[in-house]
């Protein structure tokens, strides 16, 4: 029993990412609105940048900001000390690219409204097939 | 102390679940932009607390200072929608 | 279709739960992720570049080529929404308002124009009461955001920020900009052609700096190599070099913001929004 | 002189946990959206004051330039918010009224 | 002490994420994804990624949710599902 | 139309100073670093926000303006005063398990002689920030139309409250 329960605090973030992730899926594959399969992308993206963001994280260690770090400064650094920073690296570059591509594909939403008057996926193949 | 900010910090997350449900179950669209207001004004002191707690609040201030200027933002253009476009129902209920 | 979604989701997660066993535990220190490569960083970059914020100097330093695309992947970004959206074609209906009286006039024809000053201002599609509380708590508020922004891109090597979020509370200053006044207002204060100019000044500044490096003799970004060209503090040049970038960086994503939401609000015809 | 800091300082954060509770149970309890801004808007706005104060009360343990630096960047903070609050909810409103929805009012109630 | 407060977002989290691929109005779901970018803000802030935190707080609360508003306000409000 | 000119000039050069000198102590209330590269940077954004966005924080400021300044100070204390008492009120309604028998909406409208964007924005907020009331209008003659939540927090406007505000920016009620 307690090893089960040191199993799930151990592990349910890990268990409540892919849930998250799952529902970005899930609207994106069996949503019909356009603008629903955007926001599902999103969610997708937001659920992985957790999942590595996590992995950086550790119990008992600060922020990776060295603390002092501005002037002159002859403390030794724990590297266990300080949260791995290389995750957030990483992911702050994926943030921006996705608000990048969010943007782009708004502009996309918009034009396909202007040409078809829909955003519905099924409307829009009928749409389609009448030309 | 330290333990004392913690127990306020759970209080507020705890909190939010009253905003969040309005959120959520709301009926109209702008019952649910109340919701979101209040859950941003929680959060601000939120992230101070947690600033507390990992004793480098100078480094969260920043944070908590964008983000009260962020959530104006984000509610400001959602409520003008309404300023431009007429009709509390107008589309999603027509079928 | 919801079907097949949803038999599809439960066996992948299925799968990835299970997957998760063989993770380390949440917020384990001697978990693989940081052991190997991260301890070197958090140990030596003080004494390499004398930034105290390791994910500034990774970002702008360690990893600056990766992020010297990422700015150009916002860019591009930019260009696409204008290539995709603008319309050129002058808008058909043009309305003003008289101040004292408030009485609506309303053009059809395309070529008749006013000139807005004290007398008269430009509106809307609709009629839109002028909102004064609104507009004057933005008139007050905006400066200080600016400054803001701009101290957050400056102590991106002390504290959390830098280019990205400081551009991004810039553009959306400029975006408060638009949706308390009016969009027209906002495009006379800031034009397209310098919106344009200013989201590619950003990525020349970022590349400039590591072409210079280069010509200094060192190689592509390494901002060492750029101390003769700085009178004072040999020491700090990393962090100045990286200051440098952080700003390029701002300036680039600031513009591409506003590119970005002006023409999605008004369908690329630049005359009215939100 | 560190025991009345605490005290002041717990009281502070206290006060502004029940002003937060009065606004969150405000927004379930009240009948239509217009009243409902009414705990949402204000209350909250109060709480964060109230808040802040107790933890600038806090800093003063350790009292020194940078500390009283932070201490008023933190009640920028509260400006800033006194500021956009009472605008963000005025924009609400107004929102409603174009919108068109009809105020609850005690008469209907009875009828 | 952190980790309740990071179980409880969390919770908050995947109910938003639920509503705003659920509910029927689009401005609906874009203010709801507000409040999810929020919420997810200060999931970062709890795990210590203060520079994550600040560009969501920045990127996802502030700009993306003004994208979505203003891509609603040239389209339709209008989901079938 | 010379010296109109000339005096224009003299209060765009104003409010240029103005908005600098609030920019720059913004600046070092926010770096708290004294050294010479950031308080250079520090002068330099503050110069350029001031140069491209001076008339929006102090549009058309002069030097009287001070004076206003300082009575909004001694005003604001009381308002802080008055938005405490006025929320104690709004808990007692909240918590009251009759809450739905205790509230009555209503909408109350009146007139006020303000004419300056700043004061009508002061009221507006001040109105808006004492609880039990909300602005939903205000427009440029100074009308204005409020959602008030139950008669005792409509009783008090426009009372008081305008009177401070008038006298803040020395206009008539």
């Amino acid at each position: 029993m307690n090893e089960l329960l040191a199993l799930i605090v151990a592990k349910y973030n890990f268990w409540l990412y892919i849930v998250l992730m799952m529902i970005g899926l899930y609207a994106m594959i069996a949503k019909n609105n356009l603008m629903k399969k955007l926001v599902g992308m999103n969610i997708f993206q937001t659920a992985i940048i957790l999942f590595y963001v996590s992995i950086g994280y550790k119990h008992g260690a600060t922020l990776p900001i060295i603390q002092g770090g501005h002037g002159p400064h002859d403390a030794v650094i724990h590297a266990a000390d300080y949260i791995n920073p290389l995750p957030h690296v990483l992911m702050l570059t994926a943030i921006v690219v996705s608000v990048a591509t969010f943007g782009v594909a708004m502009a996309l939403c918009v034009k396909i409204y202007q040409k078809y008057q829909t955003l519905e996926e099924d409307e829009l193949r009928i749409r389609l097939s009448e030309k | 102390m330290i333990y004392f900010f913690s127990c306020i910090a759970v209080g507020l997350c705890l909190i939010m679940i009253l905003p969040l449900y309005r959120c959520l179950m709301g009926p109209t669209v702008l019952d649910r932009l109340v919701g979101v207001n209040a859950i941003g004004s929680k959060t601000v002191v939120l992230l101070l607390l947690i600033g507390y707690l990992y004793e480098r609040v100078d480094m969260f201030v920043d944070i908590a200072l964008a983000y009260a200027f962020l959530n104006f933002v984000a509610v400001l253009a959602a409520s003008r929608y309404f300023h431009k476009r007429k009709g509390l129902y107008e589309e999603s209920f027509m079928e | 279709m919801k079907l097949l979604g949803f038999v599809v989701i439960c066996l992948t997660g299925g799968l990835l739960i299970y997957g998760t066993m063989d993770l380390p535990n949440w917020g384990d220190p001697a978990s693989p992720a940081s052991t190997h490569l991260s301890d070197y960083y958090i140990e030596n970059i003080v004494e390499e570049t004398q930034v105290p914020n390791l994910v500034t100097a990774v970002l702008a330093d360690y990893r600056g080529y990766d992020t010297m695309f990422e700015t150009a992947v916002v860019f591009c970004a930019g260009l696409a929404c204008f290539l995709l959206l603008r319309d050129f074609r002058p808008g058909k209906n043009r309305y003003y308002r008289h101040i004292p009286t408030g009485v609506m006039l309303h053009f059809k024809n395309p070529d008749t124009r006013m000139i807005p000053g004290n007398e008269f201002e430009h509106m809307d599609k609709d009629w839109v009461p002028s909102d004064i509380i609104i507009k004057t708590v933005c008139r007050i508020l905006i400066p200080f955001i600016q400054i803001y922004a701009l101290y957050v891109v400056a102590h991106g090597d002390f504290s959390p920020g830098g280019g990205f979020q400081g551009g991004v509370i810039f553009g959306s200053s400029l975006i408060l900009m638009a949706i308390s006044y009016n969009l027209r207002t906002l495009m006379k204060r800031v034009t397209e052609k310098f919106l344009s100019i200013f989201a590619a000044t950003g990525v020349l500044i970022y590349v400039g700096l590591g072409v210079l490096a280069m010509i200094m003799g060192g190689q592509f970004l390494d901002y060492g190599m750029l101390a003769p060209l700085v009178p004072w503090d040999p020491g700090h040049i990393r962090a100045l070099g990286m200051l440098g970038v952080e700003i390029g960086v701002g300036i680039a994503v600031m513009a591409v913001m506003v590119i970005i939401y002006v023409n999605i609000v008004s369908e690329g015809r630049h005359d009215e929004g939100l | 002189m560190h025991i009345i800091i605490n005290i002041l300082s717990v009281s502070c954060l206290l006060m502004g946990l029940v002003f937060f509770i009065g606004g969150a149970v405000g927004i379930m309890r009240m009948p239509d959206f217009y009243s409902r801004l009414h705990p949402a808007g204000k209350l909250d706005t109060l709480g964060i004051f109230t808040m802040v104060a107790g933890l600038v009360i806090y800093n003063f343990h350790h009292l020194s330039l940078g500390m009283v630096l932070l201490s008023i960047k933190m009640f920028l903070i509260v400006f800033f918010v006194f500021l956009a609050s009472p605008t963000a909810t005025h924009s609400i409103v107004d929102a409603g009224m174009r919108a068109g929805l009809r105020p609850w009012t005690q008469k209907k109630e009875k009828e | 002490m952190l980790w309740p407060i990071d179980l409880i977002v969390l919770t908050f989290v995947i109910f938003c994420a639920i509503a705003a691929i659920t509910v029927r109005d689009l401005l609906g779901t874009a203010i709801l994804f507000s409040a999810y970018s929020f919420l997810m803000c200060l999931l970062w802030a709890v795990m210590g990624a203060v520079d994550v935190a600040f560009t969501e707080a920045s990127v996802g609360a502030g700009v993306s949710t003004v994208f979505l508003v203003a891509a609603v306000f040239r389209t339709s409000r209008r989901s079938k599902d | 139309m010379q010296k109109n000119g000339n005096e224009k000039n003299q209060a765009g050069f104003f409010s240029f100073m103005i908005t600098f000198v609030f920019m720059f102590i913004t600046w070092i209330v926010l770096s708290g670093y004294f050294e010479p590269l950031l308080l250079g940077l520090g002068v330099l954004s503050s110069l350029s926000i001031a140069w491209f966005f001076h008339d929006l924080l102090f549009a058309g400021a002069v030097i009287q303006d001070i004076k206003v300044f300082l009575r909004f100070c001694q005003y604001a204390p009381w308002l802080i005063v008055e938005i405490i008492k006025a929320n104690f009120h709004m808990l007692y309604l909240v918590f009251h398990p009759r809450m739905h028998q205790l509230i009555d909406p209503h909408i109350i409208q009146f007139q006020t002689g303000l004419k300056s964007d700043i004061a009508i924005t002061t009221l507006a907020n001040a109105i808006t920030l004492t609880p039990g009331t909300v602005t939903i209008t205000a427009n440029a003659e100074g009308g204005f139309r409020v959602h008030a939540i139950d008669r005792k927090s409509a009783e008090g406007l426009p009372g008081v409250m305008r009177d401070r505000v008038a006298q803040v920016f020395g206009e008539n009620r």
